[in-house]
């Protein structure tokens, strides 16, 4: 039986771990809201922005998180380009099929070139702060997982206040649930669906940094959040922000203790349950998402 | 008796689209269903047929519960549908395209040759009894607007229904090719099939039908035939926005 | 009509570059040279996961290569390497010893780096009745697959790294012993065999495990194990590490401010990058080693000379591992007096097995199966250095027990 | 109605596959060169098997890579641990992935596209822990040993299983082509061109999508399983590799999935190519570089693969060759037709 203090310890890191996931599934569920798109990419530029972390760090000798000050206007870029240059090239009918290819494609290519430019060496930044921790009711809290939950915290938190409260954020809601309405009232869709892709990017550059942060980096790790990704945004309801981010709390609460009896490994194995029986039960998923039965 | 719904509901996010839609249609005539636009009647067609699952309500067809079923069941139980923009198989030929209507008995039946005498036989009868027969071998993404819509009624017929549901078929039509629709469809409906119309088209609707349902705002507001109808308030209030 | 057109232009190109392909790759079989070198195969992964110490072991093969060259060779043949990348990729490996025995004709063959490679490869070299030496495959399956030419190139398979550990451990008085012992490993034959090895001695010793831990290769989030870990508070700490794994166990272990009495990780803490890694938080750290740059050794001390001068840096474990494989081929070879395909296998395979070889890690010899017989020595980390603390007769500092706090 | 010239070029086609098969091992200079092929040659089998469900349907999966493992271990586990024939043990390999495959297609296939994509990449990464961790079954990753069927020296060996795929690719082949000729492949082809426009015209698309995938799920597991038995190690990291998945999608788009040859042409294109970039490029990551791109260049130029688009060029040598632009202009309509239904409904 896992004492108190264990169980107490794994909610936190749970809770801590859930908030990256959520900023993450975030930015893959706008995605797929804008343009039914499942960018298996977004992982992938999460270890980008890692590794640009990274560098920064060892070779400017900065600290990471300063970083983002070129990866989140560069990231925001690369969606725009991608969106405009790649995705609305593809044939609508068979968008969404051929829309995974190509991501997966570019996600390949960036497993890739990081090998080329970096390596597959693990890397891991060290910071001064990087072993350090203070104690909260009996549990400890490393000061660099504290850290990159407040970065996913603010990012998720901004992300919100663009969507609820500029006029940007209006057009693209509007471009989500009704693009051909969106285009009777003036909105230049194709325009707000390329920043869309922007503000997606970017939350991947922030998250890779938070992810930096704490954790080894090597090119093939985005497999590794993948999986877990897109069964989130599978199980919040595809499409829907708030869904996706309920079910990256939930999920990441819930891996963390289930390793307490199960270890890591099937501990894992979570996310994917979880997908098989929300598709199998509850395709629309647990958390609103009004897309999801007709993908 | 015939195709029948109770109370039919349905909502998309907060938008009502159909509000209690009961209606009885008549069998063996050639019913109409107007309404200004967005009254609901696409998603109505989308409920009877078991594309969209309604909120609520019941769909009956010659005493036999539909609610909820399949599309590819309620297909089987004898109601075609053509859609509002007319969707074919664009990159399979004109006659593969009626020839996928035709349903396999059984396993072995469904292994057979796609190309069997007999139904490419009967394809090639529709093909031919709506005049587009020299274009069978034709892919049919490459047919003209008015043509797809011909084969797409021919890949209705060729599933051989009592019932068909029209969607538009006069849309984007020209003038010659809307004669031979209507045409078609009283020659069709003195072979004993009964039909459900939905369009804009008044003279077509006034010409062609003999009973008329009005939908308003997700509910049927009046019915009757087509000399009734014309002169109805509720029915050029619902049209001018009283 | 653009689109068609743009199309058209892609499909031309890629069928010239298909058929570009196809003949690049036909026919060419290279022919045999005059002066006839020994040609030494051997796969590497260069690339992917194991890619790291892929490239220690293919520095320690081309210092081996050198040094006997620089030497006049063998039999007065020159040694030539052909290096392959198997992208750290089983079907690769497969394909890699295939193509150098049955295409390219070398004379001898290698072992590449990791267990899991060298099992597919020592099949390949076994049906080809090819000596197949590694510098790698420490775990006991390799072992256990009934290979006859195989020989592992160290001084012990992984399960008895920590023999002189666990034997230290158990002769402590009894109330100095330590009572409990966690156990976190990689889900990797080897890193699993040394931790293992160190687990189950200190079970029979009547010590209780009370955290048992396995995780995937991949893993990279280490908070979890490290708080089962830490609210277990054991005595004894066992990580079964490669390297970045054992860092970041560390790291989130010190995160928790967890402080055991004993902890041992196989292979993280002999990385020259270690002590950086985990911020120099490293004191009292055990690891075991099959290899020691001061070893008395009359070949070491020429090794490290050498290797220095080529490379730079002083040598590592891998590229001595891969050395010693060098040096055992070329023992048997200088002694059969033969290195070429066929009979001549046959005959390496049964000196090697018979004798006793002079290597950079000490004598070696071998069991039926192509075990070594031996242990490795322990080393700890003290005031920010690296040092040889068990077995005493090899020892460099005093064994420091409980261990200073990290 | 077939023409008599396409009846011809399919005569041909067959004549010089079997040709090719049957002659490639008496040709080959060395047992390497064999032993490529026959890496080659599972790669065709895998897409060949992998078109039934994409070529047919147009649900493109990328966990193909998963149910090949699932039949080698199958495979492999059945001889080891429960001591049957290879053979046999191959059978019933793939007859358990089939029925393994049903509730998979169930959960899979309920829902449209994306999803569908999603639960093959998830498959993959489930199945790679399942058999990284429960080690007391698969052996983890200390990998399983499969032991060979025939006592034969290596290249014999090589020889014996390059018939054994040949057998394979010419069955599945077969099998394609029957249902490509079938009602059931028409119904098929229409769930891939309109999937609501099919089930309006009373095809249970489910059912059929369903069966397909089974179908596709079998030949892959006897493709997987006869690696298994030919390789003899197998390790989960390899087997269960979405990069193997991706792979085979890259070769059946390649060659073009509505070709019954498209994407044995895929694999030989594809697999070449590997071995040319991995010569090439050996000592860096740029074959991820160059999959990638090229994987993305096909998507976005060449969709219906290069069998295709040859067929098109050469009918643009002709005098009548308007058919292709043709068809394009009506797509760009059929997109907007359908943009503004969505926006009624």
């Amino acid at each position: 039986m896992p004492s108190g203090a264990l169980l107490f310890q794994s909610v936190v890191l749970g809770l801590l771990l859930g908030g990256l996931y959520a900023l993450l599934a975030a930015g893959l569920t706008l995605y797929f809201g804008i343009m039914r798109v499942v960018m298996i990419a977004h992982s992938a530029f999460l270890i980008l922005a890692a590794y640009l972390a990274w560098w920064w760090h060892e070779r400017l000798g900065l600290d990471p998180l300063l970083s983002m000050v070129v990866t989140v206007p560069l990231f925001f870029a690369a969606g725009v380009l991608l969106q405009r240059m790649l995705l609305a090239r593809l044939r609508p009918a068979t968008l969404t099929m051929m829309s995974v290819l190509l991501t997966f494609a570019v996600a390949v290519l960036i497993e890739g070139l990081l090998g080329y430019a970096f390596t597959g060496t693990q890397r891991r930044i060290q910071l001064d702060y990087g072993s350090a921790g203070f104690g909260l009711f009996g549990a400890r809290i490393a000061v660099v997982k504290l850290i990159a939950f407040g970065l996913a915290g603010i990012a998720l938190a901004g992300l919100y206040l663009v969507l609820k409260r500029t006029r940007f954020g209006w057009a693209l809601r509007a471009t989500i649930q009704h693009p051909d309405a969106a285009r009777l009232v003036g909105i230049d869709t194709e325009r707000i669906a390329g920043y869309g892709f922007g503000i997606g990017l970017a939350t991947a550059a922030v998250g890779g940094t938070a992810l930096a942060l704490d954790t080894t980096i090597y090119p093939s790790l985005h497999w590794h959040w993948i999986g877990p990704l897109m069964a989130i945004i599978v199980v919040g309801g595809l499409g829907s922000v708030p869904g996706a981010a309920a079910a990256a709390m939930l999920l990441g609460l819930l891996q963390s203790l289930l390793q307490i009896p199960m270890g890591t490994t099937w501990a894992q194995t979570v996310f994917y349950l979880a997908l098989f029986a929300t598709l199998a039960f509850r395709p629309q998923g647990f958390f609103g998402g009004r897309l999801a039965q007709r993908f | 008796m015939t195709l029948q719904t109770v109370d039919l509901r349905k909502a998309f996010g907060g938008v009502t689209a159909l509000d209690g839609a009961t209606v009885r249609f008549r069998d063996g005539k050639i019913n109409a269903l107007i309404g200004p636009n967005g009254s609901g009647k696409t998603t109505y067609f989308n409920c009877v047929t078991g594309m969209i699952r309604a909120d609520r309500g019941r769909v009956t067809y010659r005493e036999r519960d539909l609610t909820g079923r399949a599309p590819h069941v309620i297909a089987r139980a004898g109601i075609g549908r053509t859609f509002q923009l007319c969707r074919i198989f664009p990159r399979m030929t004109a006659l593969d395209n009626v020839l996928a209507a035709v349903r396999p008995a059984g396993v072995f039946d469904a292994l057979r040759g796609a190309r069997h005498r007999v139904e490419t036989g009967r394809a090639r009868g529709w093909l031919t009894r709506l005049g587009i027969e020299h274009l069978a071998g034709a892919p049919a993404g490459t047919l003209s607007w008015g043509q797809q819509k011909l084969l797409e009624l021919a890949g209705v017929l060729m599933t051989d229904p009592d019932t068909i549901l029209l969607d538009e078929p006069a849309g984007g039509v020209n003038p010659a090719l809307l004669d031979r629709i209507g045409t078609l469809v009283r020659e069709l409906n003195a072979e004993g099939r009964t039909f459900v119309i939905v369009e804009h088209n008044m003279d077509l609707v006034m010409s062609l039908s003999d009973h008329i349902v009005v939908f308003d705002r997700g509910r049927p507001i009046a019915e009757g035939p087509p000399s009734v109808i014309r002169t109805d308030e509720r029915v050029l209030g619902a049209y001018l926005g009283v | 009509m653009p689109t068609t057109v743009r199309r058209m232009r892609w499909a031309t190109a890629l069928g010239a570059a298909a058929i570009l392909a196809l003949g690049a790759c036909s026919g060419d079989d290279e022919p045999a040279t005059g002066d006839d070198p020994i040609v030494v195969g051997v796969s590497l992964p260069l690339t992917g996961d194991f890619s790291e110490p892929g490239k220690g072991v293919q520095q320690g093969y081309e210092a081996w290569a050198k040094i006997v060259n620089d030497a006049g060779g063998l039999l007065g043949r020159r040694v030539e390497l052909k290096i392959l990348d198997d992208q750290s990729n089983a079907d690769r490996v497969v394909a890699d010893y295939e193509q150098l025995i049955g295409k390219d004709q070398v004379d001898l063959v290698v072992g590449p780096f990791s267990t899991r490679l060298v099992v597919p490869a020592a099949r390949v070299a076994e049906e080809y009745d090819m000596l197949f030496v590694e510098p790698a495959g420490a775990a006991k399956e390799v072992f256990e697959q009934g290979f006859k030419n195989l020989f592992y190139a160290a001084p012990a398979v992984a399960n008895d790294h920590y023999n002189h550990l666990a034997a230290h451990i158990l002769a402590l008085p009894a109330a100095q012993r330590p009572k409990t012992v966690a156990v976190a490993a990689m889900d990797d034959p080897f890193a699993q065999g040394t931790a293992y090895g160190l687990r189950d001695k200190l079970k029979a010793g009547g010590l209780s495990i009370v955290v048992d831990e396995v995780y995937p290769p991949n893993t990279t989030d280490f908070g979890s194990i490290a708080a089962k870990i830490a609210a277990s508070r054991a005595d004894v700490l066992i990580g079964g590490s490669q390297y970045q794994d054992g860092v970041n166990l560390i790291v989130a272990l010190q995160q928790l401010d967890y402080q055991p009495k004993l902890a041992a990780f196989s292979t993280a803490p002999t990385n020259p990058e270690f002590a950086k890694a985990v911020g120099n938080k490293t004191e009292g750290i055990l690891s075991p080693t099959g290899y020691s740059q001061d070893a008395p050794y009359p070949s070491n001390t020429e090794f490290v000379a050498k290797y220095t001068a080529q490379f730079g840096t002083p040598p590592e474990e891998d590229q001595a591992n891969a050395y010693t494989t060098g040096q055992v081929v070329a023992a048997a070879v200088t002694a059969v007096g033969c290195a070429e395909q066929g009979d001549c296998q046959r005959k390496l395979v049964d000196w090697i097995r018979g004798n006793e070889v002079q290597t950079v890690v000490g004598p070696l010899t071998w069991d039926a199966t192509g075990k070594p017989r031996g242990a490795h020595m322990i080393q700890q980390w003290i005031g920010g250095d690296i040092r040889i603390v068990l077995p005493a007769a090899a020892k460099e500092a005093e064994f420091r027990y409980p261990k200073p706090a990290w | 109605m077939p023409s008599v010239s396409s009846r011809l070029t399919g005569g041909a086609a067959v004549l010089l596959l079997a040709t090719g098969l049957l002659s490639f091992p008496g040709l080959a200079p060395n047992p390497y060169v064999l032993s490529a092929g026959i890496v080659v040659l599972h790669y065709a089998v895998l897409a060949t098997s992998w078109n039934f469900v994409g070529g047919f349907t147009g649900y493109l999966s990328l966990g193909h890579g998963a149910l090949a493992g699932l039949g080698g271990y199958g495979t492999g586990l059945l001889v080891t641990k429960a001591g049957l024939n290879s053979f046999v043990a191959l059978a019933l390999a793939m007859l358990l992935v089939s029925a393994l495959a049903v509730p998979i297609g169930m959960a899979a296939l309920r829902v449209r596209g994306a999803s569908f994509v999603i639960v093959s990449i998830a498959l993959v990464l489930i199945l790679l822990l399942v058999f990284q961790s429960w080690a007391s079954l698969t052996g983890g990753s200390r990998g399983l040993v499969v032991p060979r069927p025939f006592d034969l020296s290596r290249p014999e060996h090589h020889r014996v299983f390059w018939f054994l795929f040949s057998g394979l690719l010419a069955l599945a082949l077969l099998a394609w082509w029957l249902i490509d000729r079938s009602r059931f492949g028409l119904g098929l082809k229409a769930i891939r061109e309109d999937e609501d426009k099919a089930e309006a015209l009373g095809t249970p698309t489910f059912a059929y999508k369903l069966v397909v995938f089974v179908v596709s799920a079998a030949f892959t597991a006897l493709a997987g399983g006869l690696y298994a038995l030919w390789f003899g190690d197998l390790d989960p990291v390899f087997q269960f590799s979405v990069l193997t998945g991706s792979y085979l999608v890259l070769m059946a788009l390649l060659g073009g999935v509505r070709n019954l040859f498209g994407p044995l042409v895929g694999a030989l294109v594809v697999g070449v190519a590997l071995e040319y970039f991995k010569v090439e490029f050996g000592n860096t990551p740029l074959h991820l570089v160059a999959t990638g791109v090229l994987l993305a260049l096909v998507v976005l130029f060449m969709p219906d693969g290069v069998l295709p688009a040859a067929g098109s060029l050469l009918r643009r040598l002709r005098p009548a060759g308007e058919q292709a632009s043709i068809r394009d202009v009506t797509a760009a309509e059929l997109r907007e037709r359908r943009r503004a239904e969505e926006v009624r409904r």
